[in-house]
């Protein structure tokens, strides 16, 4: 079940949810914040989203995993608000009964999520400044 | 009809608000939408050509139709992650 | 740093250790103990290493992986004795600035593990019986 | 000389012990000290196929002349993970 948070990711929780006797194999992806961008330092930054679509968007990802790849859950937690530099923004957890499926998935996952779902990042700069992260125009729904 | 406009990231930003509400001619396309809204908030007209529009939630072309009521979002390039 | 443990693997632990400012990815495998196997249902199951062995081989992992993609960071550890169905055998945490090059190297190091290092999975079955999981013959140091 | 030998997983079990200390003339390769290992257990004879021999705990081929006071361990197909 995809969720969008404003508090610190529980990952740990996420991973005994996911685990199941019928399951061999548990990728996960955690994003987490970065203290530079393009050779500037990063000293603070904040995700905003389109929230209603944006959790209907990852929960379409979820279930388009389970359905083109052969793995048993996958859940998609994304970060909102601010997020202490170093700390998950994003985590998505894939069981699977193989590794390469749950390996597929998890990856693939990740990769639309940062074209398809309505989420922002803006960073703020030392010595100053701040920017909203060069982005991916969302993929036009005619496209798929 | 009434149409509710959310803007968001640097659309937000730029029309120095997150949602308007607009009044608009029956049958209006979201191309008309955008035109209005552009007039009312022109630091917009730059952020164009990087915008995708939603209505309801779905990703809209600048040809669709307008139902009443609708929920138009501005959405530029996404950067989730 | 590569360990083998006797006890549940503390992966929040490993997870918050291997996060860092200036990494912006975490690619994470589990694996976990499955209750079937070829069509039999697994009741209990224990693995065995020759341990000094076993952990050079990690480690060596663990180095070939930094040297070999564009990654941070790489620990592989490694559940000895009974497991529990369901509870995490393996862990592997890569951190890297992008999430590309931390999901290959943590396949990649999935992979070597399960052909290069001396570890033995033995399983109990329900109504009875037990078996080495066929496995692997170890690599011939000259294939390399 | 003196070589110790280690059996782990199937070789351990067909070997009826984890360990046991062989006395080899100088100069023996693995083979040879696979050989008499096989002359002692058996049932150990019909895993070579698939074994994997490592001596000081770096893999070692059949033909390696095995060093005083070695360390030779009998390694069956890996299945960690």
């Amino acid at each position: 079940m995809a969720e969008l948070v404003r508090s610190a990711l529980d990952v740990a929780q996420l991973l005994s949810a996911a685990a199941r006797p019928d399951c061999g194999a548990i990728a996960v992806f955690l994003g987490t914040t970065r203290n530079h961008h393009d050779g500037r330092r990063v000293t603070r930054l904040a995700y905003e989203a389109y929230e209603p679509m944006a959790l209907a968007s990852l929960a379409e990802l979820e279930r388009h995993a389970l359905e083109h790849f052969d793995v048993a859950s996958c859940r998609i937690v994304h970060r909102l608000g601010d997020v202490p530099l170093a700390e998950p923004s994003v985590v998505v957890v894939v069981a699977a009964a193989h590794r390469e499926p749950a390996f597929a998935a998890c990856r693939w996952a990740m990769n639309e999520l940062k074209r398809r779902v309505p989420i922002w990042k803006k960073e703020h700069y030392a010595p100053g400044g701040e920017d909203w992260v060069a982005g991916m125009k969302l993929a036009d729904p005619d496209a798929d | 009809m009434i149409v509710t406009v959310l803007f968001f990231a640097q659309a937000r930003e730029r029309a120095g608000r997150s949602s308007a509400t607009l009044e608009l001619p029956d049958g209006s396309r979201v191309a008309d939408a955008l035109e209005e809204i552009e007039r009312l908030h022109p630091p917009l007209a730059a952020l164009r050509p990087h915008l995708a529009v939603a209505v309801n939630q779905r990703l809209a072309r600048l040809d669709a139709v307008l139902p009443a009521g609708a929920e138009l979002a501005l959405l530029p390039p996404v950067s989730g992650g």
